[in-house]
Order: C-alpha cells, then sequence, then structure tokens
C-alpha cells in the first residue's frame, strides 16, 4: 500500500512539475488558436537566467525568479509582435512551424552564449519526511504550493475578471472582438506575457526538480502538449488536472509495465481519454445544427 | 451636417473594387436602408465603414472624425456599434459575459438589467452559453451588445434575418425607437418592404454601385423597384 | 411514401428543446415549419438528419427506419438538408462545391480512378454541366469561379440550396433558406422549388418569411417549445389564435 | 608530400555534446603538435571538423561529406554507437580508418582489416573493472540502474555477467529512460530489494537527479557511477553531503604521465577548463597521436590498410614506451620497436582493436574527488 | 564531390517521399499528422528486418509499405472524431508509442542497439555506382509517387478530400463518409512514409530507435511548409531546400570563420529557425503556392 501511495505522490509532483507549462500551452492554444512549441524554450530561457541570476546574487532564488520572469515575458511578448501577430490570419501551421523555429532559435542562442554543460540551482537538498514509509520531499510540498498558488491566480484572471473575459472573447473570434470594440491587440500582450510568466516559473520549477540544460523545456513539451489536450484547450483548470492524471497514472503503472512502457502509457491513456471525449476532458464539444 | 457622410468610397477584399464610388449620408438620428441583391457589396459597405474592409479608398467623416484615420477598435469608441451578418456572438461566452464585455457604460449592470428587459428571452437564458442560443436568440444578443454602449449610429447587417415575424417586428420598432435613444441607424436589410417602412431613406445597392437612392416612400412606391428589388408586397 | 417521426424528443444542455413530437409528411409534398425562435425547429432537423441523435422516437423514411443511420447514410437514402447557417467549402470554388454535391462519383472511388478513368471523365462533365445550370438558376453566375469562403452572406445562402439540390434527393430538409436572400430572388427560388415539387421532390422548410412560406406550401406544421402546436392547411392555422399569440406575437404581419 | 587528411566527427550537439567539443579540439591540438614535429613520416595532417549531432543520419551524411568532398584519410572520434554503427559500411567501404570512443560489440566483429579501433575500453572492460571495485568494497547485494541506451545497457550487462560469473547474486536491475523530470518510482523499485550498491549507468544529468532523489529519499545505498557521469560537475550539483562516499570508477587517465601533460595543457588552453574533466577528449588526443606513428612508421606512401597494421605496432608492450609524438618520431628514426603510452590510458589494444586502459575506483570525500586505488 | 550530391539526392528523394506522403495527408486533406515518423520507421524496420532475415530486398521494402499503410488504419479510426488540431498531438503520441515499441521489444529490433549491417542493393556494383543506381530507383519511386498523386489530386476524389479539409460536418450532408477518406488519406501517406523509412534503412544500412525521432516528422513539415502545402511540386522543392538548408549549413564554416564548433552548430541552429520564422513571415504559403489557398 505504501508502495502504491509513495508512487501516487511521485506521480502527481512530476505532474504538478509539467502542470504550469502545460497550463501556458493551454492558455495561448485557446487564445491565439495554435500549439506554441516554443513555450518550452522559453521555459530553458526562464531557468537559464533564474540558475545564473541565483550564481551570480549569492543564492538569492527570488532575485533569480523575478528576473526571469521579466526575461520571459519579455521574450514572450516579442514573440507576439515580431511574429505571431503577422500570422494571426494565417492556418495554424504556420504559426506552429514558426513557433519551431522560434524554440529552435532560442535554444541556439542559448548554447551559443553558455554552452551544453548542465547548471544547478542551489537549493538546500534535504531529506524526505517520512510518515511510516511515506515519503514526502519537502521541496516538493513548496513547488505544489507554489503551482497551486499560481493555477489560482490564473483561474481568477480568466474567469473573474474583465481582462479574462476579453481574453475569451478574442479567443472566440477575433474579428468580432475588434468590430465589439476590444483592443485585440492588448489583450494578446496580457496573453503572451501571463504565457511568458507561467512559462518562466515552469522553467524554474522543472528546473529545481532536475538539472538546467538547453533541451530543458523542449522535453518537455510533448508531455505538456498531452496534458493540455487531455485537458481541453481553454481549460485551465483540466490541464493541470490532466497533468496531474497523468503523471500519476504513469508511475502507478510502473509496477504492471516497468519504466519504459510507463511513458507511452500516458500517450496511450490520452488517445483512450480522447476516443470517448474528442474534446478532451473538460473541453466544450462543438455540436452542429 | 450629416452624422456619416461616405464619400467617393471604393472598397474590397483583393486588388478588384467590390463597391466602387459609393456616396452615402446618415445624418443624426435618421434611418436609413440599404437594399439590394444578393453580392452586391451591401455587407462590404458596412465593413468598410467599420474598418474592416481589407482595402478602402476615398473619405469617411463620422461625427467630426475621419475614420479611415482609425482602427476599428477606436471607431467603436467614437460611438459606432456594429452586429455583423454572421458570426455576431461569442458562442463560449455566457449571454451575460457576451454584454459585459461592452465596458464603455456608466453603470454596466443597470444597463445589463435595462438589456434584459427589452430582450426578455434573453434574460431566461443569461446564463446560457452563446453557442447554445437558437439562431434567433443570438441575433437578439447580437442586437441587444450593439445597444450596450447607447451608441450615436448603429450599423446593422441584416438584424431579422432568421427571426420569427414576432421578433422582426419587435426589431424593427427597436430600430424605430433608435432616433428617440439619441442613436441613428444604418440597416442592410433583405427584408427591405418592410425596414424601408420605418426608415427615413434609403439606397438600393446593384453590383457595388449605389442604382437608386432617396425617401424611403418614394421608394417603395416605384415600380422598378419593385420588380428589381423588393418583391412583392 | 412519408417521412414518418414519432415521438421525438431530445435534451441539450438540461432544456428539453424537443419533446415527444410525432407527425408524418409525405414525400410529394411542400411541407412548411414555423415557430418561435428556439422551438427546437432546428435542432429537429439535425435528428431528423442523423447530426444527433434523439433521445427517444424513431424516423421512418419511405416506410424504411432511419434509426441508427449515420447523416452520409441518410443522404444516401434521397434525404438531404441544408444548415441554418451556410457551410460551403470555403477553399473550392461555388462551382467545385456544387460538383461535392452530386452523388455516387465513379472518381471518388480510388479503384475507378484508376482501372476506369473514362468513365470518371464523362461523369465529371455531366456534373459540371448540371452544375452550371444551378449556377445559372441561383444567379450565381458572377462568382461562380471564386472559392466559396469569399462570397456573401445571401449567396452562401444559394450556394447551400443549389449544393442540396445536386445530389438529387427524393426529399430535402431546407433550413431558412430565404433568410437574407433578395426578395426577388426568393419569388424566384420558391418557382423552383414548385417545379422540383412536380417532378416529384418533396421539401420539409423552415421559414419565418411567412408570406414566402405560406404561398408555396400546401401545409404547415407550428412548433413551439419542441411540441407542434398546429398543423393545416397555411391560411387555416395562420389564421389559429393560438399560433398567432405563440409566434407572432398576437399580431398579423 | 601529399598531406594526410583526418575527418573529426564529433558529438558537438547531441547527447553527447559535454564531450564533442573537447574532443574536437583535441584533435586539433594533437594535429598541431604533430605537425609542428614536422609531420608523420613528412606528411601534414590536415584536420577537417564535423558535426555528428549524435545522430545516425546526420552523422552518415557529415560522413559522405567528409570522405567525399573532403577527402578524408580517416575519421576520428565518433562517439556514440549509433553513429560508429552507421558511418562503418561506408568507411570499410572505402578504406578509411575509423578511431571511436563506442562499445557496441558488433563494431568490433566487422572489423577484418583492422581498420577500426576502440579507444575507448569497451563495455566489456567496464564491466569487469565495475565488478571488481564492487567486490574489493565488500559489498554483496548489488542492483542495477541503467540509462536505456545501447552503451550503459552493455555496460551493466557486463558487470552483472562478471559478477554472476564469480558466484554472485543482483538483487535488483532495471533500465530508465532519459529525460524524466524525477526517478523516483525507478528508485522505489530499486531500493525495496535493499541493494546494498546501485551500479548506475548513465550520464551526468539523470546521475545527478538520481543521486539527489535517492538522499532525499533516505536511501543508505551506495552508488558507484562512471567517471564519464561524475567529475567536478557532479559534485558542483550535488554538493559535499549528497556525494559523499559516491564511487566513480573510470580508466586512469595517465595524468602522471607526459602525454597527459601535454594534452592537458593543449585543452586548457582551448577550451579553458581542465582536460581531466573530458575522459574522451584524451582519447581523441591519442588517436591522432598513435596514427601519427602508425603513418611514420609505415612510411610516406603507405595506404591506409598498411598504416592501420602498424597501429598495435607502435602502441602496444614490447617496445621502448613514449609519451609523445617527436619522441616515438625519434625512437622509429632509430629503429627501435615502440609503445606509446598515451594520455588516455597505456593504450594497449586487444585482438578486436579495443584499447585496454588501467581502471581505478575514486570517490567523493568531504567535497573532494579522489583516488582510491588501482582496479584490476 | 559527385558521391556526396548523389547521396544528397537520394536524401532528398526519402524526404520527398515522407514529404508527399504528409502532402497528401495535410496539403489536400487537412489531416495534421505529426506521427509521420511512425511510419517512416515502420517501412525501415519491416523492410530491415526482413531483408536480415535473408528474404530479398524488394520483398522488405514491399512488405515495409504495405505494413505502414496497414498501420495506419487504426490511427485513422482513433482519430477521426478529433478536431484537427487535437489529431496533432495524438498523432505525435502515436509516433512516441512505436519508438518506445521499438526500443523495448529488443526479440524484435534489438532495442536501442539497433540493426546494423542492413543490406544494400546494388552490392555488386561499385561504391559510387551502387549510389547511382540506388538514386535512379528512389527517382523512380517519387516518379510514380508523384504520378499517383497528380491523377488523385486532379480528379472528384482530389475535390473530396479538398471539401473534407473545410468543412466534415458539410461533407456528411452531401453523403459521403469523411471518416472513409481520412482513413484512405492517411494510409496512402503512411504508405509513402514507410516505402520512404525502407529506402532510408537500406541506404544507411543501420537503424535504432533514436533515428526515429518526432524531429523526423517536423523536418517533414518544414519541407512541405516551405515548398508550398498542397502542391505537387512543393513537396519536392521543399524537401530540397530542406536538405539544402541541413547541409549547406555545414559549410557555414567558410563564411563564419570566428566562432568554435560548438557555437558553430549553435549557429546552424539558428539559421534553422531564423529561416523558417522568416519563411512563415515573408513566404507562408510556400515557394510553390497553392492557388486555391488564397
Ligand atoms: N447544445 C445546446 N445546449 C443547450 N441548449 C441548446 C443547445 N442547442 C440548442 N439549444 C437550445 O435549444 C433550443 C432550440 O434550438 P433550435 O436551434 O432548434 O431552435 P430553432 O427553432 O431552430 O430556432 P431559430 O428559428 O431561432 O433558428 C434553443 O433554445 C437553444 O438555445
Ligand atoms: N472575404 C471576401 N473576399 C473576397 N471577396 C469577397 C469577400 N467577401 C465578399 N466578397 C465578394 O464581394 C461581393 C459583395 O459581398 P457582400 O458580402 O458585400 O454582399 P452583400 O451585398 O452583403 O450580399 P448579401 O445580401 O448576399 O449578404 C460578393 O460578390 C463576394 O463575392
Ligand atoms: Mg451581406
Ligand atoms: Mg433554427
Amino acid at each position: 500500500m505504501t508502495e502504491y501511495i509513495n508512487l501516487v505522490i511521485a506521480g502527481t509532483v512530476q505532474g504538478l512539475v509539467i502542470a504550469l507549462a502545460a497550463l501556458a500551452i493551454s492558455l495561448s492554444f485557446a487564445v491565439a488558436r495554435f500549439p506554441n512549441a516554443a513555450t518550452g524554450d522559453t521555459m530553458t530561457v526562464g531557468a537559464y537566467v533564474a540558475v545564473l541570476v541565483q550564481a551570480a546574487t549569492a543564492g538569492s532564488l527570488l532575485a533569480g525568479s523575478i528576473a526571469a520572469i521579466i526575461v520571459t515575458t519579455l521574450v514572450s511578448v516579442a514573440c507576439y509582435f515580431l511574429v505571431f501577430k503577422k500570422l494571426e490570419r494565417r492556418p495554424l501551421v504556420a504559426s506552429l512551424i514558426a513557433s519551431i523555429g522560434i524554440a529552435f532559435f532560442l535554444r541556439s542562442m542559448l548554447t551559443f552564449f553558455l554552452g551544453f554543460e548542465q547548471h544547478v540551482f542551489q537549493i538546500p537538498i534535504s531529506r524526505a519526511l517520512n510518515f511510516s514509509g511515506i515519503r514526502i520531499i519537502p521541496i516538493d510540498l513548496w513547488l505544489s504550493g507554489i503551482a497551486i498558488l499560481v493555477l489560482a491566480a490564473t483561474f481568477v484572471l480568466l474567469f473573474l475578471t474583465p481582462l479574462g473575459r476579453r481574453m475569451r472573447a478574442v479567443a472566440a473570434d477575433m474579428d468580432l472582438a475588434r468590430a465589439s470594440g476590444i483592443r485585440s491587440g492588448r489583450v494578446m500582450i496580457a496573453l503572451w506575457a501571463i504565457s511568458g510568466v507561467l512559462s518562466a516559473v515552469a522553467g524554474i520549477m522543472v528546473g529545481i526538480k532536475t538539472v538546467v540544460t538547453p533541451d530543458l523545456g523542449w522535453d518537455l513539451l510533448l508531455p505538456a502538449f498531452a496534458a493540455a489536450i487531455l485537458g481541453g484547450i481553454g481549460s485551465p483548470g483540466g490541464a493541470v488536472l490532466a497533468a496531474i492524471l497523468l503523471g500519476v497514472a504513469q508511475e502507478v503503472s510502473t509496477p504492471f509495465v516497468g519504466f519504459t512502457y510507463k511513458i507511452a502509457l500516458s500517450f496511450v491513456a490520452l488517445i483512450a481519454v480522447l476516443i470517448v471525449r474528442p474534446a478532451g476532458l473538460f473541453g466544450q464539444p462543438e455540436r452542429v445544427r | 451636417m450629416s452624422l456619416l457622410s461616405i464619400e467617393n468610397v471604393s472598397a474590397g477584399y483583393g486588388e478588384i473594387d467590390i463597391v466602387s464610388e459609393m456616396n452615402l449620408t446618415v445624418a443624426e438620428r435618421e434611418i436609413v436602408t440599404i437594399a439590394g441583391t444578393n453580392g452586391a457589396g451591401k455587407s462590404t459597405l458596412v465593413k468598410a465603414i467599420m474598418g474592416l474592409a481589407p482595402r478602402c479608398n476615398g473619405a469617411i467623416a463620422f461625427d467630426g472624425h475621419d475614420l479611415l484615420k482609425l482602427s476599428a477598435e477606436d471607431r467603436i469608441s467614437v460611438g459606432i456599434s456594429y452586429v455583423p451578418q454572421v458570426a455576431n456572438v461569442f458562442a463560449p461566452l455566457t449571454v451575460t459575459e457576451n454584454l459585459q464585455l461592452v465596458e464603455a457604460v456608466a453603470d454596466q449592470r443597470a444597463r445589463i438589467q435595462e438589456i434584459f428587459d427589452l430582450f426578455p428571452a434573453l434574460a431566461a437564458r443569461r446564463r446560457a452559453t452563446a453557442g447554445s442560443l437558437s439562431g434567433g436568440e443570438r441575433q437578439q444578443l447580437a442586437f441587444a451588445r450593439a445597444l450596450m454602449p447607447k451608441p450615436k449610429l448603429i450599423l446593422l447587417d441584416e438584424p431579422t434575418a432568421a427571426l420569427s415575424p414576432a421578433l422582426v417586428l419587435q426589431v424593427l420598432q427597436l430600430i424605430q425607437t433608435l432616433p428617440g435613444l439619441g442613436s441613428a441607424a444604418l440597416v442592410v436589410e433583405q427584408r427591405a418592404r418592410q425596414c424601408l417602412a420605418i426608415s427615413d431613406r434609403g439606397y438600393i445597392l446593384d453590383s457595388g454601385r449605389i442604382v437608386m437612392a432617396g425617401e424611403a416612400r418614394a421608394l417603395l412606391a416605384d415600380e422598378q423597384m419593385t420588380k428589381h428589388y423588393l418583391g412583392r408586397a | 411514401m412519408t417521412l414518418e417521426l414519432r415521438n421525438i424528443s431530445k435534451r441539450l444542455g438540461g432544456m428539453l428543446v424537443l419533446d415527444g413530437l410525432s407527425f408524418s409528411a409525405g414525400l410529394d409534398e411542400l411541407t412548411g415549419i414555423i415557430g418561435p425562435n428556439g422551438a427546437g425547429k432546428s435542432t429537429l432537423f439535425a435528428v431528423i438528419s442523423g447530426f444527433q441523435g434523439g433521445d427517444t422516437g424513431s424516423t421512418r423514411f419511405d416506410g424504411e427506419t432511419l434509426d441508427g443511420l449515420r447523416p452520409e447514410q441518410r443522404v444516401g437514402k434521397g434525404l438531404a438538408r441544408t444548415f441554418q447557417v451556410p457551410r460551403p467549402f470555403t477553399h473550392l470554388t461555388v462551382r467545385e462545391n456544387l460538383a461535392v454535391g452530386a452523388q455516387d462519383q465513379a472518381g471518388e472511388k480510388l479503384v475507378d480512378l484508376f482501372v476506369r478513368p473514362w468513365r470518371v471523365r464523362a461523369q465529371d462533365k455531366a456534373i459540371f454541366e448540371r452544375a452550371d445550370a444551378t449556377i445559372d438558376f441561383l444567379g450565381l453566375g458572377p462568382v461562380a469561379h471564386k472559392p466559396a469562403g469569399q462570397i456573401s452572406g445571401g449567396q452562401r445562402k444559394l450556394l447551400e440550396l443549389g449544393r442540396a439540390l445536386m445530389s438529387e434527393p427524393r426529399y430535402i430538409l431546407l433550413d431558412e433558406p430565404f433568410a437574407g436572400v433578395n426578395p426577388v430572388l426568393i419569388e424566384q427560388i420558391s418557382e423552383r422549388i414548385v417545379e422540383a415539387k412536380a417532378r416529384g421532390v418533396g421539401f420539409l422548410i423552415v421559414e419565418h418569411d411567412l408570406s414566402a412560406l405560406s404561398r408555396l406550401v400546401s401545409r404547415l406544421l407550428v412548433m413551439d417549445r419542441g411540441r407542434l402546436i398546429a398543423d393545416g392547411a397555411p391560411g387555416q392555422v395562420l389564421d389559429d389564435r393560438t399560433v398567432q399569440e405563440a409566434y407572432m406575437g398576437g399580431v398579423v404581419s | 608530400q601529399e598531406a594526410y587528411r583526418i575527418g573529426a566527427l564529433n558529438p558537438v550537439t547531441g547527447a553527447g555534446n559535454t564531450y564533442g567539443s573537447g574532443m574536437q579540439k583535441s584533435i586539433i591540438a594533437a594535429a598541431a603538435e604533430v605537425n609542428a614535429a614536422g609531420g608523420a613520416a613528412g606528411r601534414k595532417l590536415e584536420v577537417l571538423a564535423e558535426d555528428g549531432q549524435t545522430s545516425a543520419e546526420p552523422a552518415v551524411l557529415a560522413a559522405k561529406k567528409l570522405i567525399e568532398v573532403n577527402k578524408v584519410n580517416a575519421i576520428l572520434g565518433t562517439w556514440s554507437s549509433s553513429v560508429s554503427l552507421a558511418i562503418q559500411p561506408m568507411t570499410l567501404a572505402s578504406n578509411i580508418i575509423l578511431m571511436h570512443t563506442s562499445s557496441a560489440p558488433t563494431l568490433f566483429t566487422q572489423n577484418q582489416r583492422n581498420l577500426d579501433w576502440g579507444f575507448q575500453s569497451g563495455s566489456k572492460y567496464n564491466g569487469r573493472a565495475m565488478a571488481a571495485a564492487v567486490k574489493k568494497e565488500g559489498f554483496t547485494k548489488p542492483a542495477i540502474m541503467s540509462f536505456n541506451n545501447d552503451a550503459a545497457i552493455n555496460n551493466v550487462g557486463f558487470f552483472r555477467k562478471a559478477w554472476e560469473a564469480a558466484g554472485g547474486k543482483i538483487v535488483a536491475a532495471l533500465t530508465y529512460e532519459p529525460k524524466r523530470t524525477s526517478y523516483r518510482s525507478e528508485l522505489q523499485k530499486v531500493l525495496a530489494a535493499k541493494p546494498d550498491v546501485i551500479a548506475l549507468s548513465g550520464y551526468l544529468p539523470d546521475t545527478t537527479i538520481i543521486l539527489r532523489e535517492a538522499y532525499e529519499l533516505g536511501a543508505t545505498a551506495k552508488f558507484i557511477i562512471p567517471d564519464w557521469a561524475a567529475g567536478p560537475a557532479l559534485l558542483k550539483a550535488l554538493g559535499p553531503d549528497v556525494s559523499q562516499g559516491v564511487l566513480v570508477y573510470g580508466t586512469v587517465p595517465n595524468i602522471a604521465g607526459a602525454a597527459f601533460k601535454t594534452y592537458s595543457a593543449a585543452y586548457k588552453k582551448a577550451l579553458n577548463t581542465s582536460g581531466e574533466e573530458n575522459v574522451f577528449g584524451a582519447q581523441a588526443y591519442d588517436m591522432v597521436i598513435s596514427l601519427a606513428l602508425a603513418i611514420e612508421k609505415a612510411g610516406a606512401s603507405a595506404d591506409n590498410v598498411a598504416i592501420a597494421k602498424e597501429i598495435r605496432a607502435v602502441s602496444n608492450p614490447d617496445g621502448e614506451k613514449v609519451t609523445s609524438f617527436a619522441e616515438g618520431k625519434a625512437a622509429l628514426k632509430a629503429g627501435k620497436k615502440i609503445n606509446y603510452e598515451g594520455a588516455s590510458g597505456p593504450l594497449d589494444f586487444d585482438e578486436d582493436g579495443n584499447a585496454v586502459a588501467d581502471f581505478a575506483l575514486f570517490t567523493y570525500d568531504k567535497g573532494q574527488y579522489v583516488k582510491r586505488y588501482l582496479l584490476q | 564531390m559527385l558521391p556526396y550530391l548523389v547521396t544528397i539526392a537520394i536524401m532528398i528523394g526519402i524526404y520527398g517521399l515522407l514529404t508527399l506522403g504528409l502532402n497528401l495527408q495535410y496539403g489536400y486533406t487537412g489531416l495534421i499528422n505529426f506521427g509521420h515518423v511512425a511510419f517512416f520507421a515502420i517501412g525501415a524496420y519491416t523492410s530491415a528486418l526482413i531483408s536480415l532475415a535473408g528474404y530479398p530486398i524488394a520483398l522488405g521494402m514491399a512488405a515495409g509499405t504495405v505494413l505502414a499503410f496497414l498501420a495506419a488504419y487504426p490511427l485513422g479510426l482513433l482519430c477521426l472524431r478529433l478536431r484537427a488540431d487535437y489529431l496533432a498531438i495524438v498523432t505525435l503520441s502515436f509516433s512516441e508509442i512505436i519508438r518506445t515499441v521499438l526500443i523495448s521489444e529488443e526479440w524484435l529490433t534489438e532495442g536501442t542497439q539497433g540493426l546494423p549491417g542492413i543490406p544494400k542493393p546494388f552490392s555488386s556494383l561499385s561504391q559510387g555506382n551502387a549510389d547511382l543506381a540506388y538514386l535512379a530507383l528512389v527517382a523512380t519511386a517519387m516518379l510514380v509517387a508523384i504520378l499517383l498523386m497528380w491523377r488523385l489530386s486532379h480528379s472528384p476524389f482530389g475535390r473530396l478530400i479538398r471539401a473534407v479539409r473545410d468543412d466534415e460536418d458539410a461533407v456528411r450532408a452531401v453523403g459521403k463518409d469523411p471518416a472513409q477518406l481520412k482513413i484512405k488519406t492517411l494510409m496512402l501517406g503512411a504508405a509513402l512514409a514507410g516505402l520512404a523509412g525502407a529506402f532510408y534503412a537500406h541506404y544507411v544500412g543501420y537503424i535504432s530507435p533514436d533515428q526515429f525521432l518526432p524531429l523526423v516528422t517536423f523536418y517533414a513539415w518544414i519541407a512541405l511548409i516551405m515548398g508550398g502545402a498542397g502542391t505537387i511540386t512543393g513537396a519536392i522543392v521543399g524537401s530540397s531546400l530542406l536538405l539544402f538548408i541541413l547541409e549547406g549549413s555545414r559549410f557555414l564554416r567558410d563564411v563564419v570563420p570566428f566562432v568554435s564548433e560548438v557555437q558553430m552548430a549553435s549557429l546552424r541552429l539558428a539559421v534553422i529557425g531564423l529561416g523558417l520564422v522568416l519563411f512563415m513571415l515573408y513566404r507562408p504559403q510556400g515557394l510553390i503556392p497553392d492557388r486555391s489557398q488564397s
């Protein structure tokens, strides 16, 4: 039993780590209407900035995080202005391919200036709390707390503020939004800024749990996308819940399918759910009348 | 002084002009109907006024503003509302949220209540998402949203299409009350007979040009009009 | 020779949109449906055409049950429909849109395409001849070679109708064919509908334009809140007090 | 004299990027050293570098370019087995010498004409060294964790073979996937078998995460890891507490030897970091020197098959030990038999063409990386 | 130089076939298939295993093509109800599942060790001539595929699949089953990818699971988009351009001498990334635009 509880904990933490990435993807997917493959590398940029600033400021993670958030927000908004804005009216694939290009470019800049060595956050490593065999690692608690906080903030922003309403309106129909006097440009800037902030936090979380390398974000893109889709695009809660579900499903399955197939298993789960609910767990299906 | 004055406007999507050399005015508190054959360019003209046509030359003045210098969003804020012909509600948002999107009103909550009083069908479905509304309900919602900011001019692209007769009457009556509320209306309509009946003036379009303009009553009486554009009474 | 609905119910988003609806309509007749906005008319069409499954009830078409058939299979039986909000193939030209409507094309089957190319060519030629005739009749000539994504709202409605006609069905469900269509053209289309009827094609027409509709149909059904509240000859139905209250706000137009 | 052209096909990007550029710089530096000493049999060495991207398809195209466009005589420094395996048919077909650091056993079975040389002690030797260390440290219940790739799996595979041949038992074994955000469930599974040592065969990033999580979970088992996943970077990542007592096995670069000093100085000059951090750098350096010595011995007009035949003759025992190209050249000129003692080790090739090096056990102690003893 | 160019030409042919399959799926039918590499892998492994088992190479290639064709069927069934963008992620996942199977089922695939020594055809010829003969073979396959595509796209079938791309429900409303069409194009495209995979395996001679990463799919997409989706020539122009960028950047060093090799690699990636972005911005319809898509 404790074995399974520990597996669930392991899965939950892994899920939470990619949950924020999934959230960033889900959000920009919902509003900008394409899966932004640059999200991963924006995360990487965030992680690098944070880890370098932390090293430069004698270990201040806060300073690192703030710097990271500022930089990724700028990167994200810059991507919008320079690229995505101009592709707004093109098919989804155009923006998608461009975002892959941006992803490559961001990564190449990191490796050009910083090389390939791994970096690590200076975080005290402490032993897990042990409740008769059920182990909880303190840092995981912190990360979970932050993830939940960020999620709550996003939720409030999206569903309880006028900005969120405008964002959903632009997501639904950009032309109509403009024709209704909504300054879609500003809404998009807000969106990309939020997505940048989320990416930074997600990148830092991943960086803390693992090590900071140039591939950090790119490697998480697929699981994050899977979570975003499984949750239902445009459903931030769904993205996070799906990320955790996928994480837990993966880890709990390991006694049965082993450690290689567990990754495939989460994709199988994704496909299985989509067969039953084609719009994801919490997505709104479109009806024909 | 007219509220809206369009001079020598040509507009289109690609190289060719869909509407050309248009001249048209709307005075304050005036109701003007635009009618014409399908594909004549009525919607294109309205889009040009709103800044949504990809290409537009000429001069459009509104209430002292040079519209061609303003972005579509800004044209709304100088006092024009617009209800497109298709896709005119935000499907994933609820009815109330659709209305709340209009933020340039003093007391939004009170205004929404007024609107709901005008459209009881909407009030009944206020928490439903707009996407689940019937065709006619959507039309009402779109109209309602345009009324929210109490615009000086309201552009309606076929507001009565898909409405039941009762609602057609209601909408026409609503349009009729607009001058009283301080608004002018430019209405594109295929139910031209009924619409002209409540209008001050009208324009008839065919193939991107104005083929006839004048007092509503005069147009209604014209034999040629009936034969080519308005149909039997 | 009837379209027969028995006890159709459909619940959507917690609302009973269709409430035990039953009627039967002759396949060689013109039948109209009116009713206030939101009465469930389009939903009824969606159920008949198979785009939405009904919660209860059954549909029979010329004696055969349609239950469980997918929309495309129902078209195969000769039952076509149009959408209230037109759905053209936006990247195909108007002409191609119409061509897609034709049934049983050899050229759409991979095997025939390579094994019997001559048959494909001959058939396609015939199809385009019919498409061009339809274009003439609907007045879509000026936009025949335009991508359908670039035609006006009213033109889309016409195209929607044309595409349904191209499939040469025995029975067509028309959802508000006249909304947004120029009055002069409405008259022309009405004439064509009558002509088609003479050739044995039946129509079930949802329409709010009462004057056009009542000139056209011999029988009028009135829906309100998912139920049938009246059924009869147009003149008689429109005089009915309940109908006037439910539908026309007590005022006759 | 026509120059002898060397293609440096290293994993500059991709999974091997930690080592690739160091390898390439070492090759360039070694070639410069040879040229400074007058070239090999009078032939200047010319280096043409390409990025193999640690991936078969780009490597094939790069090799094709090196062979066909640059007309190289040898390709040096392919790293992963997948790359070496993919280009081997091409090099064999074109009579080109291939020097690699890969361990796939099939690589050596194709080597009938002795054109291919492995400079990294293959999996066989790694596995044996690991078994020797585990035994010597007195562990009785080892478990295995391996990164899911060919080289890592082969390493632990040979460890298992050696250990079980000596009558030992493995208490748990699993293969883990790269690029996971956590290895907690993997650790849980292995630790449940209560091993006293875990033979972990992976690379730096995953090793970092696994060691950290093992510490967090309160694991008491020791870890033994290969040197390419260790080094100062691991210490920096984990800190003294977590790294305390982690065992590292690896080939002993001839740190005291003269060759290593030359290599190390060149490496420092080119990359501004210590050559000790890059085991493959020393191997890449040695590739050039031994190749150059073989050319020297075979003579200016020798073809590749003739040159390759001399590799063992200039590297394996039973000759005068030399530690640089210049030294070796002089000895050869004097008609002596020589035995090049390289920077990466004694560089003695077995019958398959695989260099056999000395292994040692290292450990982290109070934040220091210390050598414990040589392994037999 | 010539043998190198021949190699590049062969790779262009292989990517061209891959891209042509994708063109049928996306360019015409609008299926966003991000799992194309799965079929490439199935073709490669099938053909490699069969020929390694001693059967003729031609048999292996045919089997690889057919198996890829068949493997698309279940995926098609799964994907029918999905929205276009969801399909992208599901197919991407599918390709990762396939790769995991290739890694894990060692009894068949040798796992991460991969399959070395895959026989090459024309081995009786000298290497240069063998490559030339191989190129001729690839080019022939390509030509056949092009003729096939041309016939498909200029036919009522082509019209119908373009209709499916626009609106599936409307297709059903005219009595045609979009599901069948989507499955058919998915399968045909997969068959082309399978054939490309077989050519790849026998040319490179060694395959392992890490050669079948999603990156291959991206490359095919990049080729398709650069060339111009929905056109046949676009697929070929695109894959040529792709190889030109990938390989041409090797010669970049001659132009930019003052960076290290690591930085060079970064620069290559930067060039590719930036190139993609600029392409999308300034030539979004591809080099050979599809005229119906204005
Ligand atoms: N998916 C849904 N979820 C919730 N309610 C729905 C949904 N679809 C339709 N409805 C409701 O069902 C009712 C009937 O809709 P329907 O479109 O059938 O009406 P209609 O009679 O065609 O109206 P109109 O004449 O305005 O087109 C409407 O009130 C609509 O809001
Ligand atoms: N997005 C577009 N791109 C290119 N051409 C277009 C576009 N929209 C409309 N057109 C063309 O412009 C012409 C006029 O269209 P418009 O929508 O203005 O007509 P309309 O008068 O509103 O007709 P209706 O009464 O049918 O709505 C049409 O012939 C149509 O083909
Ligand atoms: Mg219009
Ligand atoms: Mg309706």
